[in-house]
């Protein structure tokens, strides 16, 4: 991709230790724009921890997390959003007392306009479910009416509703934790080519699956984790292909590159 | 397009059954202002009473109940957002007393004014919630030890300083405060009235409603969504700790005297209100109209049970049967709106099916 | 008959506003409060205030909202009356103070002599232990800071025990009123001073848990001689002990709890009506070991009232 | 094989720090059986009253001190059980009231003999228990609205029952259950001791407690395993119903009187008792030996504090800041204990690789 | 399979409603002895709604649930379980408080040997610990140390712990939903041939999985659901293929049979 340009996230060996269990143990890694990053590896390899570090659910132990150059030490995760990074959590993140819409602008409420609007805080409750409803449909992402609370959604109709938030609100890095896990054959078509579209949009992705087609499909890159530490950084030049990606998981080809 | 299907159907459910959904659109709307059945029975307590008393409608006695819930109107309105956020505070009792101590001192035996002195027990007030916010929010120590510490050490400081020997005679300026009206209304009853104002406006028109719902019910997703998860409470103890301060000094108002009896089960009264009016005990859900109809309940059936005269072994009796009776509804109430709850999820407008982009 | 007026031109209903509605005294107290509004011909509210002293501004505010008559009042905190008193006279209610030396403006008061009752159960402890112990006692106190009547009752009560005997030591003083808050209170107390000879109980209900807390370690009919225990009140199960005398329960100071209904009632009722004595001073009588047979008379009167109820 | 590579991994980490772990797996050991750090705060308070005063280690204050919990802890065993599952009963205070008044009112105005007065007394105390247990877990009523009507009902019930009139003078029989001793124990610790050895065992010992745990932490994932998510809190109220008769009675006991203060207050040093020994307020997590230092710690501050004689306004002062000193020493241990928490992942063998079926 | 036996679970014309969403919609449903049945369909379509029904967590409004012939109406899943269904529920069902072995035996805990153990239901931990492990290690399934909390665990190790809970119990029927959705490629692998073990074994099994892949491999028949209702039931005899079952799914291909 754009390898030339300075990378916009970069992760400078990062450590996260779970009492006596190596999370992450020196991991480095770089994020162009507009660059898909797949980022794979066995259960319990440490891609969901480091996905946390990304985006300030988690401080590394040590190690340096670096935004657009800019050193950034997260206390939470609204701090990560400030800088423009979206994530999809793996648990999804929706509060499941509370309906899709208020879900999508939790944190970033819309405020009413008017000279009180602003000032006061007036939430634009209409307007947010005006807003995500056309977000969604933006997107192509279709759901049960928005006023229906998490709770009542199944399985994939959540995963949807994370997905779309992150991707409507993703203007720079949107980390994906396992975005397909829940969905049926047609949204998981709907979000490799929201990925896509993000990518041509300059942002950067970082996408962790299980699913070596879907990383094949749309990464322009893999890295590739194994317990804690990560064991291969190979760019997908039509040489690499899923057998591969598997030996490298499991050990069975070993490789290093930075 | 993810879920074009499901919109399909639940719209066409929902177009077979335009008047069902029309009354249960009316029921689940009215439920998200009150909480179970609590409106329901506040009604019919109040129809109760002015069946069997002369008295009890009469504006005067409506002023009085106005004026008796006063107190704890005040202090249950930031407890509730609070108990939302799944924090409590079991020191509101105590710090009232502490504050009209301190007022108290201040007054009589310092011979400060009454407005620095009632400013100061504020800040005292506002301090001591403030602990709490720290302990709770910052050191993650438990809400419930921190805040029966406080049920005991707030008490106890207010006694020592005092000797439990009453303060009194703070002159006029403070009798209007407890006793003066505004428009007919008693003061602490207009107290109260803005604090709900600002309750209502804080938890229904901005971000904090919301917010501390979602920390309540999923701490961590609200955590990773950008919700301040330590701020909000934090804030919400602080107000806890002025509001029992205020509802002190609205007491010794009234009295015009500052003792030591002031507070005392203040604690339980506010959490009985709020938990009636339906926010969760576990935090997360709840209404604050809902809290407002439960302060009026637990002020009405007291005011109501003297007005009848319920001699004093019926008392206790009645005011347990009609929690019963609350409880009860609540059931009732869950069962009616079992159904309107999903079809809150039909009745909105599906959105659109967009281009895949 | 509440549509009747009387002298001021409210109802004719007075209210007996005592707030201890909890306490094994009450009912004794609205037996009397009863007898005597029935025979004036007025219905009768009772508290339910119990203690608090913000349920019971309420319940005052409540009533004189009401336009009764009158309202006896033994106030949770005296102080704290005065804006009441206002209300009331604005209402035309009749205001007077129960067991409460002082509330200004009032339109009477029916007071206890507190202190005095105090000093009588002092003098008799002194008299007890200069026979008994040559003078030298440990005392413990059980009481309740929180109510005036409390402080005047045991503050009376060690003065004149150190005018009589004045090498006697208070060696422990906690709060503590009705029984089951006194026996563990006592029990602890017992560990740290084994030797307690004298324990004044600021209401009867405290003797009976020191006591039962005392008799709990086994103490031998030479400790039991040496053990001096005094209330006030005159409750029944203390009056009973008193009148068997096979108690360390030794005396108490008696209030006649029926005769005090009566005559807060027949105060207040004056005070609506006018004329009469609205000021009245209940003294205390001291029953003990010197006359069981009083005890007897006060078991036998109250046994009557609450069989009949 | 799935997370082989982390079972190699966990080893290896083990391996090289054998003493710190040592030191660990003693830590998380302690935890498991103490709560936070109230059984150091325990300690240390013990060792302060000792240093204080003479008489608190004698055996016969000990005694007093078991003596003087069996009521609190009679009570707390089973609503400990409650708060486990996520339910709370805040009537026990007024049902041992209740009881007492039955048990008092069938034996001086009945004539019926102690014996079976106390098992009417206790029949009263579990269908109440029974009630509440109906109402919360199969109508789904609220478990604070219901017993909080029974907090008002059932003390008022046994005041209307009363006349609130003193009943005493029940015989030697009944004398011996409050006063008498077996083997040098007081008769009430004894009891006390019983039912505190069969809350353990079905605690630690059965699977009522991990199943009580897991209906506190996730109701549903508990019922999809076959849970009995509402038998186990119902049968848990009504032990704590009857746990609440035996409190009354074993006070009535003690006082050969049927006094209407029994009772009061008892369920805020239940709760207290069981929140200090750190079972959560939102239930799911919690061991009894907590709540047995709990209990003792509650005990134990207050004779401490009548042995110290310390003044009436300063015992609320040194109750409080003993608590918020546990407070702060939770919070110390939490991270200490953090370290220890993932550790107990480490220590225990490693499932070996099988070969894949 | 064995379609001349007679089925050993039988659904007739079940509906669900949730409001006015119509979850099922007469939906009819066999599975035989040693049967995989696949069990596919959109986002929201109704089959986590269906497991349920047969699970014993929802209560179907309309319909009957045979097992074995007999009719039956669950309150609750243990009464499922004691008739031999086990499930792997979406949502996992672990409770996050408990250690990997006490979920494991939740609900059917191991009592202690000696005349005291079994009248006194004195927990066998030790046991339970060892049989644990042990029959994760005959299954082929490898976790952190047993005595780990499952809020400790990441996603795809959650879910290696509910799978491995089923199949050591399910004796009869196991209802998987969406079982490999968090697992990496391996663990994906074990738990497909987990099933045919299942199956050899006798025990009917319904797999609920978005994908196609998964379930052209293992399942002997497909049953396609859309919007609540059953729109096909076809063996997979080879003449069906992935495109097949999309087009099913989606509707693009219409077909209705019993
Ligand atoms: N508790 C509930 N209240 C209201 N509606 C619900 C509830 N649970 C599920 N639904 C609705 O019922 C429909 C079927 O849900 P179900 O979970 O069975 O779908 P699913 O086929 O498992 O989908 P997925 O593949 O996304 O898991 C969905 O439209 C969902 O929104
Ligand atoms: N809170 C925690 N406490 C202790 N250990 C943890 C905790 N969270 C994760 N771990 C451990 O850290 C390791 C890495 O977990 P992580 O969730 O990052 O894995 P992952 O690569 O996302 O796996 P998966 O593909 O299964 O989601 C695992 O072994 C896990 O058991
Ligand atoms: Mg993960
Ligand atoms: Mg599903």
């Amino acid at each position: 991709m754009n390898a030339n340009r300075p990378p916009i996230l970069q992760l400078d060996r990062v450590s996260k230790r779970y009492g006596p269990v190596t999370a992450l143990c020196d991991v480095s890694l770089t994020l162009h724009a507009g660059e898909v990053l797949g980022l794979i590896g066995d259960n319990g390899a440490g891609k969901s921890t480091l996905a946390g570090v990304i985006s300030g659910t988690h401080r590394p132990d040590t190690g340096t997390v670096r935004v657009d150059g800019r050193e950034c030490h997260f206390r939470n995760p609204a701090e990560a959003r400030k800088v423009g990074i979206e994530t999809v959590f793996q648990n999804l993140a929706l509060i499941p007392t509370l309906s899709i819409a208020d879900n999508v602008y939790l944190g970033r409420e819309l405020y009413r306009g008017g000279p009180a609007g602003r000032p006061l805080h007036l939430l634009d409750k209409r307007g947010m479910r005006t807003a995500a409803a056309a977000g969604f449909a933006r997107l192509g992402v279709t759901l049960p009416p928005l006023t229906t609370k998490a709770a009542a959604l199944s399985g994939g109709q959540r995963q949807s509703v994370s997905i779309g938030r992150a991707v409507m609100w993703g203007s720079h890095i949107v980390v994906m934790d396992e975005p397909t896990a829940a969905l049926g054959v047609e949204q998981t078509e709907l979000v490799l080519s929201l990925i896509e579209r993000l990518k041509s949009h300059d942002v950067g992705v970082i996408l962790i699956s299980h699913n070596m087609d879907h990383v094949l499909r749309v990464a322009d890159r893999v890295a590739v984790m194994r317990r804690g530490r990560k064991v291969a950084d190979v760019p997908l030049d039509g040489r690499v292909d899923g057998t591969h990606l598997v030996g490298l998981i499991t050990g069975a080809i070993e490789e290093s590159r930075r | 397009m993810i879920g074009a299907t499901h919109a399909r159907r639940a719209a066409s459910g929902h177009a077979a059954l335009p008047n069902r959904e029309r009354l249960r659109k009316v029921v689940t709307t009215a439920a998200s202002y009150q909480s179970g059945g609590l409106a329901i029975a506040l009604l019919l307590l109040c129809l109760f009473f002015a069946l069997a008393s002369r008295q009890f409608l009469s504006v005067s006695n409506l002023t009085v109940v106005l004026l008796q819930v006063a107190p704890v109107g005040l202090i249950a309105i930031p407890a509730a957002m609070l108990l939302l956020a799944g924090y409590i505070d079991l020191s509101v009792g105590a710090v009232a007393w502490l504050c009209s101590a301190v007022f108290g001192i201040l007054v009589v035996d310092h011979g400060l004014g009454p407005l620095p002195a009632a400013v100061t027990a504020l800040l005292v007030g506002g301090v001591w919630g403030l602990l709490n916010g720290v302990l709770t929010t910052r050191l993650n120590a438990s809400p419930i030890v921190v805040t029966l510490a406080g049920f005991a050490a707030a008490r106890g400081i207010g006694d020592a300083l005092t000797g439990k020997v009453t303060r009194f005679g703070f002159g006029p300026g403070l009798g209007w405060f407890g006793n003066g009206h505004i428009l007919g209304l008693p003061v602490p009853a207009c107290l109260f009235l803005v604090v709900l104002v600002v309750g209502l406006y804080l938890w229904y028109s901005t971000p904090v409603g919301r917010h501390l719902a979602a920390t309540g019910a999923d701490r961590e997703s609200a955590r990773a969504v950008g919700v301040a998860v330590r701020g909000l409470p934090f804030w919400a103890y602080t107000a806890t700790g002025v509001m029992a301060g205020l509802a002190g000094l609205v007491i010794v108002a009234q009295l015009d005297a500052s003792t030591v009896s002031i507070g005392t089960g203040i604690e339980v009264q506010v959490l009985t209100a709020i938990l009636l009016g339906g926010v969760s005990f576990q935090g997360g859900r709840g209404s604050l109209w809902g809290v407002l109809f439960g302060v009026l309940f637990v002020g009405i059936l007291t005011n109501g049970l003297v007005l009848l005269n319920v001699g004093p072994f019926y008392v206790d009796v009645a005011v347990g049967g009609v929690l019963f009776v609350v409880a009860l509804m609540d059931v009732a109430y869950q069962r009616l709106e079992k159904v309107p709850v999903a079809a809150a999820t039909a009745e909105a407008a599906p959105s659109r099916n967009g281009a895949v982009a | 008959s509440t549509g009747e007026t009387v002298a001021n031109g409210n109802s004719k209903t007075v209210a007996f506003g005592h707030p201890a509605s909890s306490s094994s005294i009450y009912p004794l107290l609205v037996q009397g409060a009863q007898e005597e509004a029935d025979r004036r011909g007025y219905d009768l509210l009772t508290s339910s205030a119990n203690m608090d002293a913000g349920a019971q501004v309420d319940e005052l505010n409540t009533w004189i909202s009401q336009r009764i008559a009158g309202v006896i009042v033994a106030p949770v905190d005296t102080a704290g009356m005065a804006p009441i008193v206002q209300k009331a006279k604005t209402n035309d209610v009749r205001f007077l103070a129960y067991a409460a030396k002082s509330v200004p403006g009032a339109d009477g008061s029916v007071i206890f002599a507190n202190r005095e009752g105090g000093e009588l159960v002092g003098a008799a402890a002194g008299e007890w232990v200069n026979a008994q112990l040559g003078g030298r006692a440990k005392v413990a106190l059980l009481t309740d800071y929180d109510q005036e009547t409390g402080k005047d009752r045991i503050d009376g009560a060690v003065e004149a025990l150190r005018a009589a005997a004045p090498d006697i030591e208070v060696v422990a003083t906690q709060e503590g009123l009705f029984a089951d808050e006194t026996l563990p209170i006592f029990q602890s107390m017992l560990q740290a001073h084994p030797d307690i000879n004298v324990v004044f109980c600021m209401a009867d209900d405290g003797c009976v848990g020191a006591e039962k807390a005392f008799l709990q370690t086994n103490p031998s009919e030479e400790r039991k001689r040496l053990m001096y225990m005094a209330g006030w009140d005159g409750t029944l199960p203390v009056l009973e002990q008193i009148a068997t005398g096979s108690s360390v329960i030794r005396a108490t100071a008696v209030l006649d709890l029926v005769a005090i209904g009566r005559a807060s009632i027949a105060a207040t009722v004056d005070a609506v009506e006018g004329g009469g004595d609205t000021e009245v001073v209940i003294p205390y009588e001291l029953v003990g070991e010197s006359n069981p047979q009083r005890a007897q008379e006060f078991v036998n009167t109250y046994d009557a009232i609450l069989a009949a109820r």
